[in-house]
């Protein structure tokens, strides 16, 4: 096997790893066995902070998925990354049982204040993990599959297909927001005590779902690949190029996307529920336009159609927003305005790009000499 | 008078022309020939202004104009006739016979009506959307848009391609005309034509270019083209 | 029997009582406005009305409106906006003042009190008023005082008003003839408060034939009320369809014509309304106050002016770089609109300014049924009709127009034949954020003016111009009003909430059946 | 340094929630200003970390555990919506940390690690409501209970509405309506508002309508001649700040009720005007209910610092219980073992100035209800957490 | 009705061969009212090699729209293979009963290289599972490379298409036709913009193609050489139907072919 590896897969392969060991064995190793004095510490809420990252991290490589390989820019894919929260976040919310405010048993807080008597139907089966581990994956795939399937057929694209999801998500928010949906209202799902009887307040939960985030994240990387490596992800980009040639040439466009949004969605929901029990609330403010605009910018900032790319995007989109927020709270925007601004004209390609470029330079100096 | 002299030009780091040079004068109609590839295209939008070149200098009527965005070069009189027709898709046949009176004086502002005798379909067609014609159509739209500006200078890439036999003899016949000045609503004209089709070429060529690789490899006067010579660069 | 003391004291009043004497009992009246309970107060503004002196009319009027003053040296004296009148001599004085409070019950009682002496006023416009006023808060006199008034008047529209007026309330009179009366009167009203009165009849009323006849006549009330309900809603939906329209236009513009996916458009929109604002308080600073209304009329150039150059700026300084390069500009844009929200943030402060409507925008004509045509819906209404019918004169007939969208649509063949592009672009850009300006200027009059304006109207923005079609102005029109109506018409169902949620899906399935919106350009003409 | 206290500001600066959360902000910054002057804190100076959480609830979350973990701040002040301080109670709750909360809110709560200075419900809706039905109020009959749709407004209004049925009030006299945040375009609501109050019973409107959405629904109020003696609107979110950019002269008499408003004469809020207007260097400037509810809180908080001669959570808490600061407007506010305060409530009408006049005031503070008793499940709950007792929500007090 | 009396050869729905490849009948198009198809019929038999000919304008393209699925006709009737009726198939499943095209305007994919466009119309199995899991064998990289030197590009194999000049995409495109291996090939004026030697080298490679009885071919050009070279049956189409239908000499004889088309 390793044998047949090319240096270029070689270097990915060493690269994956070296970045594995950075996310799964060094930075957990720095926050434990490190004393907190040490410069080096990593400190708990860094390991929060950067599990969130790595959620957003696989959110991004989900939207690039679409996006990147396959042209479709979902300006709703905070939709499914939402779903998987809340999917998520229903069974945290059964798991609270007794410790709830009113001490009600069966029904959340939110629903004995607003008078509910029973659990609705769409609340059962979420007191079992697997099922709501299910549902995770399941509900924004289906909801994609369906939107897809509806779209698609009907060859809504380029910026129609960006408006019509964007609609999707601006609906299922004030959907959402609406407290006889049954999810909390505006104030979302939150007071969650644990998952799967482990302490969400315990350092070693958050590490533990850290540390499940980042092994995540790594299977997405390379699902990820596989596709956008494989015949199929060239099909993707000539879907990108020119549907309508695509079609001539016997590939069914709407298979291709279709495949796409889902598996997307699909990827998406899981870094929603692995999302939610770090920062411990979901709301109907996920599923805002804006939140899904920002996703495709963390794309574009580090590089559409690149594997690194939205990852690195998602990293230093967020890294900046939250180094802005508390270093210049006033002038952030700012800051954070032009780097999208300068990204965008001096780097077309995305940060990633900026590293392509730097490495031919390179290259050719070497070859001067 | 067109005088390019010696351009380089680039498409990232591939050397699409090396060292080219073309004259052109008014009266004359200069053809450039060449197989697929070596560079017709990107001469013909090198003297547009369409794409920079690195080094070498485009004079025309004495200007140097090597520098000039290309709207400035429509304005001196420079008409352009692309490979690949863009009409402008989704603006009528009479909007996009208008785009031509953008370089021209309030006063000029006309359709002459020779265009409509020459390609007699634009007249019927036109509320249709350019990007609706045909390819054929689209191309005469192609030149009778070019005309519209009333060039001095008429750069042609290919104007034949896909068009009907009886109307490329019209084409040819008119731009015999025109050369020779001999159209009321145009002036005087130098003409730069690029064509596949020898025989088409060789009638109408006061002057030839042929190309190969980036380069002019021959070029003269028509008249003592050695047609064997011509013919072996023409042939992979 | 007071309201009939009432009448005689008009009558002596007619009969012009000796003037010392009337002084006197007014001036004591007046002097106990100033009393320190609101009980005193009412009690004084009744007894000020009691006294049918005719002064007491603007005086309780003031005190309604909060503009009746006390002095320092306890005089009463009215504000007529600057200068003080002395309500007993009439004469202007100089004087410092302060208001008298009011709460509402007071304001309601020196309202009715003001209204039954306007009864009998030179003015028609004021009698009507008064019946209005009293039929507000009518008191058991109400009914012998309006009969009075009835008798005297001679204004067809004043005369009808008081028939209603009695007839509804004559529908609570003891004696069923008056109630049979009263009920056929008021068959012919589409008033949803007389609907009401006689639904609340019809629950007590034991005489069958006054039950036969008001079931009658509230059949006929209600058809109308529904029939005035439903113009309402198509109003209501024409407005909301002219608001969201104002909003896209601008981006009919710079994303229909140019196909840049602006997301600052709304940033746009906002600093039109922020240069409406500033040009509100440059003319409050400088012109006489009777002047200031214009401030609005002058803030339309000046917000086009000032978003135009501001477009022209972005365009040449970033945009202009990522031609062809749809999704760039989209994060560009986005950037760009983060950092204009925040530039407004630091020059105005995050909270809301108040930009004022004028008089001539406030209020509105109460028509039948209850529904009220606002001036300023009615105003947007045109105002965006007139704006979006100068765009679609420019962009068909001007040859700038065609230059823009040969720019737009091929810009290396445009410039090829001779159209500046650089120039066009900026214009183009410049003109679609120009718009938006001036949308910012009308919704400024509407809705709040805070640096977040801009985000409340990008999705919708899109949401129209991709439903009716990009490139489309006719198709942004009917998708606008198309969008307003429907969700006028679900919201009474539905609610806010759902009607929205209803909206949105709708356009999902819509489009399923039209891709390229309501009015999608076809052929050949769209791929290439 | 080892020389400061830091206390961390946690209001959004963008974003939706920045047009109120700014002003609260500047007010913490002008209060710490205030004691640096007086000398600090414990002889050492105040240090204020200012962060923006951009209305973004689960970057309130990060920001809150940046504070409180990074910047070891002593006490936080921040939060404006209900969701935003549920995003960040977990964090305190782990971290032991102190949020200061000075927006009036639902209530149904009660964390020991925060310190509501706001109204609950029966500090604003329920006297409201009681002034609206005497005589002075216009003894209304028919409610109008119009609210943006979220926590705050559902549960206000589920208390109002069991409020009014114990009042006698029928279920067809009361109309409720939820719109969306931000909700823009008024026309049918207000006219329903109209036409449900031409039923020939008083009509008032409660109105839970939150932010931006106000300024749309006040124009189309005045547009659609709703007066204020005809259909009262009396609301519970709008104060000084948010009439200042309203037109306020055709909504002259509606209604708003708060613990605080600017116009109440008394020298603590005259100096209080003056030292923000002077701050903030705008003459212009108003004051508002949640301002004073921060500079009741930080004041608090400072004396309980000195009480306690630390910073140390657990020891300030403890200093909190029975803390007491003068109102700005008179009397004296005085923290419970529930972490809410005891405050008077005032109900004012809108002047064409933009100012609330007081039509009506309590005689005496009133004490906060952490739980309501007008919800079945919430009367059962008490809220003490004086030690030794550890209670939140029992249903009564743990002694161990 | 058309003009009958030109037709050299009698047709009709009721003569419709069942071993016809291509069965256009009575098709109608039209585009605002314009009749761009005017009740067009047309039948190629398998293994044949039709050359189309007419006015800018006749509908050629339409009728290549029609046939592909890419334009739904009014009316009439598209049957390929004795009876699958094209009119209700989609483009793709069009194209996997064995109907390849090239258009007029060439287009190729212009991000993905030389090579990766020909991989992606390489014959094999087109649903979106297998497409994922496809491994390329050496057959197919064969054909590939061979395919590669046909058309002159084997030392642009991994130039992105988009770089390629006009003619070069021409080829291009042609050597995507040839990895689809169709039964049915639709070449939309495949010489267009090529020498004199190359549209000769091309009319080689039709008539090589033609060899074969499994390919049937129509090929649409104005270019008349070319046409004489591939001396097949030439249809004329005018005004959107078919205008006269014979030899390349009967054709060029035709008056009303010279008037409208050929010229003087
Ligand atoms: N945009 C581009 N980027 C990179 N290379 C290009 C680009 N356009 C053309 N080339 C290359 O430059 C060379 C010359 O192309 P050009 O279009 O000028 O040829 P041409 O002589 O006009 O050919 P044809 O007869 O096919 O039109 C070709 O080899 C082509 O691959
Ligand atoms: N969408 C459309 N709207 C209006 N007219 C159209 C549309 N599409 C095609 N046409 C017209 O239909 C006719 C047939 O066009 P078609 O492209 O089939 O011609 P063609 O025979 O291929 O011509 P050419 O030899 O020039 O390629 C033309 O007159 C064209 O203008
Ligand atoms: N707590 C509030 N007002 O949201
Ligand atoms: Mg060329
Ligand atoms: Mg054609």
């Amino acid at each position: 096997m390793h044998a047949m590896l090319n240096p270029a897969q070689r270097g990915f392969w060493i690269g994956f790893m070296a970045l594995g060991a950075l996310f799964l064995l060094v930075i957990p190793g720095l926050n434990l066995l490190v004393p907190v004095e040490s410069a080096l510490h990593v400190p708990n809420y860094m390991v929060t902070l950067i599990g969130k990252y790595l959620c957003y991290a696989i959110l991004a490589m989900a939207m690039n998925l679409v996006w990147g390989y396959c042209g479709v820019l979902s300006l709703g894919h905070g939709a499914f990354f939402a779903l998987g929260g809340y999917a998520m976040g229903m069974y945290m919310m059964r798991a609270i049982g007794t410790r709830g405010s009113y001490g009600n048993a069966e029904l959340p807080d939110f629903m004995v204040f607003l008078n509910w008597k029973e659990l609705p139907w769409f609340w059962m089966g979420f007191d079992n993990f697997a099922f709501a581990l299910l549902m995770v994956m399941v509900i924004p795939g289906v909801l994609a599959f369906v939107f897809g399937w509806l779209a698609f057929r009907s060859r809504i694209n380029g910026v129609y297909l960006s408006i019509v999801t964007q609609a999707m998500t601006y609906a299922l928010m004030l959907a959402f927001f609406r407290n006889e949906m049954g999810f909390g209202g505006n104030n979302g799902l939150t007071d969650f005590k644990d998952i799967l009887g482990f302490d969400l307040s315990q350092s070693s939960t958050k590490l533990g779902l850290y540390w499940l985030t980042a092994l995540l994240l790594g299977a997405t990387f390379l699902v990820v690949r596989f596709i956008a490596a494989s015949k199929l992800g060239r099909v993707m980009m000539a879907v990108r190029d020119a549907e309508s040639r695509v079609r001539f040439l016997g590939y069914s466009v709407t298979g291709v996307k279709l495949f796409a949004f889902t598996v997307s969605a699909v990827l998406a929901g899981i870094a929603g529920a692995l999302y939610v029990p770090q920062v411990g609330i979901i709301n109907p403010s996920e599923f805002s336009p804006a939140n899904s605009i920002e996703i495709a910018i963390w794309v574009a900032v580090g590089g559409r159609g690149t594997l690194l790319g939205p990852v690195l995007g998602a990293f230093a989109v967020n890294g900046a927003k939250t180094w802005l927020t508390g270093a210049a709270p006033e002038l952030w925007l700012f800051a954070l305005g032009a780097l999208f601004i300068i990204v965008t004209l001096a780097l077309p390609k995305g940060l990633v790009g900026l590293w392509a470029d730097l490495r031919t330079r390179m290259a050719k100096e070497n070859a001067h000499d | 008078m067109l005088m390019v002299e010696n351009i380089d030009l680039y498409y990232g780091a591939s050397h699409a022309l090396r060292g080219v040079s073309l004259q052109a004068a008014k009266g004359r109609v200069t053809c450039v020939l060449g197989r697929n590839g070596v560079g017709k295209t990107s001469l013909m939008r090198a003297i547009m202004g369409q794409q920079a070149v690195r080094s070498g200098v485009v004079q025309w009527e004495g200007a140097d104009i090597t520098t000039l965005p290309a709207y400035e070069r429509a304005r001196a009189g420079i008409g352009f006739v692309p490979q690949g027709r863009e009409i402008f898709a989704r603006l009528t046949v009479r909007e996009n016979l208008e785009t031509g009176f953008a370089p021209l004086k309030r006063a000029e502002r006309t359709i002459p009506a020779e265009i409509y005798e020459l390609f007699p379909v634009l007249a019927d067609m036109h509320s249709r959307r350019g990007g609706d014609l045909s390819g054929g159509q689209q191309q005469q739209l192609a030149i009778a848009r070019a005309l519209v500006t009333r060039p001095r200078l008429l750069i042609l890439d290919e104007p034949t391609e896909g068009i009907q036999p009886s109307i490329i003899k019209d084409i040819g016949r008119v731009i015999r005309l025109l050369a020779e000045n001999k159209i009321k609503a145009f002036g005087e004209m130098a003409i730069v034509l690029v064509e596949q089709y020898f025989d088409f070429a060789k009638e109408l060529a006061d002057d030839y270019a042929v190309m190969d690789r980036g380069e002019v490899i021959l070029a003269g006067a028509t008249a003592q083209m050695v047609e064997a010579d011509v013919r072996k660069h023409l042939t992979v | 029997m007071r309201a009939f003391h009432l009448i005689l004291a008009l009558a002596a009043l007619l009969l012009a009582a000796p003037a010392a004497r009337a002084d006197d009992a007014f001036a004591q009246a007046l002097g106990a406005l100033n009393a320190e309970s609101y009980a005193d107060k009412i009690a004084a503004a009744e007894a000020l009305a009691a006294l049918g002196d005719g002064r007491a009319a603007q005086v309780l009027d003031a005190l309604a409106d909060g503009r009746l003053m006390v002095a320092a040296d306890g005089a009463i004296l009215i504000d007529q906006g600057g200068s003080y009148a002395d309500p007993i001599s009439g004469k202007i004085v100089t004087a410092q003042a302060e208001a008298i409070t009011v709460n509402n019950r007071l304001r309601s009682v020196a309202r009715a009190a003001a209204g039954r002496l306007a009864l009998f006023s030179p003015d028609a416009a004021a009698r009507k008023a008064a019946v209005e006023a009293i039929m507000n808060s009518p008191g058991p006199e109400a009914a012998d005082m309006v009969r009075a008034a009835l008798a005297k008047e001679t204004d067809d529209s004043v005369k009808a008003a008081m028939i209603t007026a009695l007839a509804s309330l004559d529908l609570t009179s003891p004696d069923p003839a008056r109630r049979l009366d009263a009920v056929k009167q008021l068959a012919d009203s589409s008033d949803p408060s007389v609907r009401s009165q006689i639904e609340t009849l019809l629950q007590t009323e034991t005489d069958t034939s006054v039950r036969q006849v008001a079931e009658k006549s509230l059949a006929s009330i209600q058809f109308r009320v529904t029939l005035m309900g439903f113009v309402a809603n198509l109003f209501q939906g024409l407005s909301l369809g002219s608001v969201l329209l104002l909003a896209a236009i601008g981006l009919a513009v710079t994303f229909g014509v140019m196909g840049v996916i602006n997301m600052a458009h709304g940033e746009m929109i906002m600093l039109g309304a922020y240069t409406t604002f500033a040009v509100q308080q440059l003319f409050r600073a400088l012109l006489p106050p009777d002047l200031v209304d214009l401030y609005l009329v002058a803030a339309i150039p000046a917000a086009f002016v000032v978003t135009a150059l501001v477009g022209m700026g972005l365009e040449r300084g970033v945009i202009r770089f990522l031609y062809g390069r749809p999704l760039e500009t989209m994060l560009a844009t986005w950037g760009i609109s983060l950092v204009l929200q925040q530039v407004v943030r630091q020059i105005f402060g995050a909270t809301n300014m108040e930009v004022a409507n004028p008089a001539w925008m406030t209020g509105g004509w109460e028509l039948a049924g209850g529904f009220t045509l606002t001036y300023n819906r009615v105003i947007i209404i045109f105002f965006c009709l007139a704006v979006l019918g100068g765009l679609a004169a420019l962009l068909r007939w001007s040859s700038f127009g065609l230059h823009m969208r040969a720019v737009t649509q091929n810009r290396p063949m445009a410039a090829a034949m001779g159209i500046p592009t650089g120039r066009v672009d900026a214009l183009t850009f410049g003109l679609g954020s120009g718009i938006a300006g001036i949308a910012g200027v009308a919704l400024s009059q509407i809705g709040n003016v805070s640096p977040n304006l801009g985000q409340a109207y990008i999705v919708d923005s899109f949401m129209v111009v991709v439903f009716g079609g990009v490139g489309s102005l006719w198709g942004t029109l009917v998708g606008a009003v198309t969008l307003g109506v429907v969700n006028k018409f679900l919201e009474p169902y539905a609610g806010a909430m759902l009607g929205k949620i209803l909206v949105l899906v709708f356009i999902i399935l819509f489009i399923q059946k039209r891709p390229r919106g309501l009015f999608a350009l076809k052929g050949r003409s769209v791929e290439s | 340094a080892e020389d400061t206290i830091k206390v961390g500001v946690l209001h959004s600066l963008s974003g939706t929630m920045a047009i109120s959360e700014t002003t609260l902000k500047d007010t913490v910054l002008m209060m710490v200003d205030d004691i640096n002057k007086k000398g600090g804190l414990l002889g050492k100076k105040v240090e204020a970390v200012v962060v923006d959480p951009a209305s973004n609830w689960p970057l309130f979350a990060e920001k809150a555990q940046e504070l409180l973990e990074k910047e070891k701040v002593a006490a936080v002040f921040g939060c404006w919506t209900s969701v935003s301080r549920k995003s960040v109670l977990p964090v305190f709750e782990k971290m032991n940390g102190l949020l200061f909360y000075p927006v009036q809110y639902e209530g149904e709560e009660s964390s020991r690690n925060v310190f509501y200075t706001g109204a609950a419900p029966n500090q604003q809706a329920i006297p409201a409501v009681d002034y609206l039905m005497s005589k002075d109020g216009g003894e209304v009959k028919r409610w109008v209970l119009a609210g943006t749709d979220y926590v705050y407004p559902r549960t206000t209004n589920k208390i109002l509405e069991a409020y009014l049925k114990s009042k006698g009030v029928k279920a067809e006299d009361i109309m409720i309506n939820y719109t969306p945040f931000g909700h823009s375009d008024w026309q049918t609501i207000v006219a329903d508002i109209k036409k449900f109050g031409t039923a020939g019973k008083k009509t008032a409107v409660v109105s839970t309508i939150n932010g931006d959405a106000n300024v749309p629904f006040y124009k189309e109020l005045a547009n659609l001649g709703v007066k204020a003696d005809q259909i009262p609107v009396v609301a519970f979110s709008v104060g000084e700040e948010e009439l200042a950019g309203i037109d306020t002269k055709n909504l002259v008499g509606h209604l708003a009720a708060w613990n605080y408003f600017q116009s109440v004469k008394s020298p603590e809020n005259d100096a209080f005007i003056k030292q923000w207007q002077t701050f903030i260097k705008s003459p212009k400037r108003v004051t508002n209910d949640p301002m004073e509810a921060t500079y009741i809180g930080f004041k608090m908080w400072t004396q309980a610092v000195q009480q306690a001669g630390s910073t140390n959570v657990d020891a300030v808490r403890q200093a909190m219980y029975g803390q007491q600061v003068k109102n700005l407007t008179g009397g004296t506010a005085v923290m419970n073992t529930n972490h809410h305060l005891s405050k008077p409530v005032f109900i004012g009408e809108i002047q064409a100035n933009g100012q609330l006049q007081t039509v009506w005031k309590t005689k005496d503070v009133i004490k906060a209800d952490a739980w309501s008793p007008y919800i079945p499940e919430s009367a059962k709950l008490t809220a003490n957490w004086t030690y030794p007792w550890v209670c939140g929500n029992c249903t009564e007090p743990k002694f161990k | 009705m058309t003009d009958d009396m030109l037709m050299d050869e009698p047709r009709g729905p009721g003569m419709a061969t069942p071993g016809s490849i291509l069965y256009v009948d009575s098709v109608t198009v039209s585009f605002d009212g314009f009749r761009a198809l005017n009740e067009l019929s047309l039948i190629i038999e398998p293994g044949e090699l039709r050359t189309i000919i007419g006015p800018n304008g006749a509908g050629k393209t339409t009728m290549m729209d029609v046939i592909t699925g890419k334009t739904r006709p009014d009316k009439g009737d598209v049957l390929f293979d004795g009876g699958v009726d094209l009119t209700r198939l989609t483009e793709d499943q069009i194209a996997n009963l064995g109907i390849g095209r090239k258009f007029q305007k060439p287009t190729v994919f212009e991000h993905l290289s030389v090579f990766e466009n020909l991989e992606l119309a390489l014959k094999c199995q087109r649903d979106t599972l297998s497409t994922l899991l496809f491994r390329l064998n050496g057959e197919q990289r064969d054909r590939i490379d061979q395919v590669l030197g046909t058309i002159g590009l084997a030392d642009k194999v991994r130039m992105l298409a988009g770089a390629l000049s006009h003619g070069q995409k021409q080829w291009l495109e042609i050597g995507m036709l040839l990895m689809q291996d169709q039964r049915l090939l639709l070449l939309d004026e495949p010489v267009a913009g090529m020498t004199d030697a190359e549209t000769e080298a091309t009319a080689a490679l039709i008539l090589e193609l033609h060899k074969d009885p499994h390919h049937s071919l129509v090929v649409v050009e104005h270019d008349m050489e070319f046409v004489r070279a591939l001396g097949a049956r030439v249809t004329v189409l005018h005004e959107g139907s078919v205008l006269a239908e014979g030899s390349l000499d009967a054709v060029q004889a035709n008056a009303k072919v010279v008037e409208v088309y050929l010229g003087r």
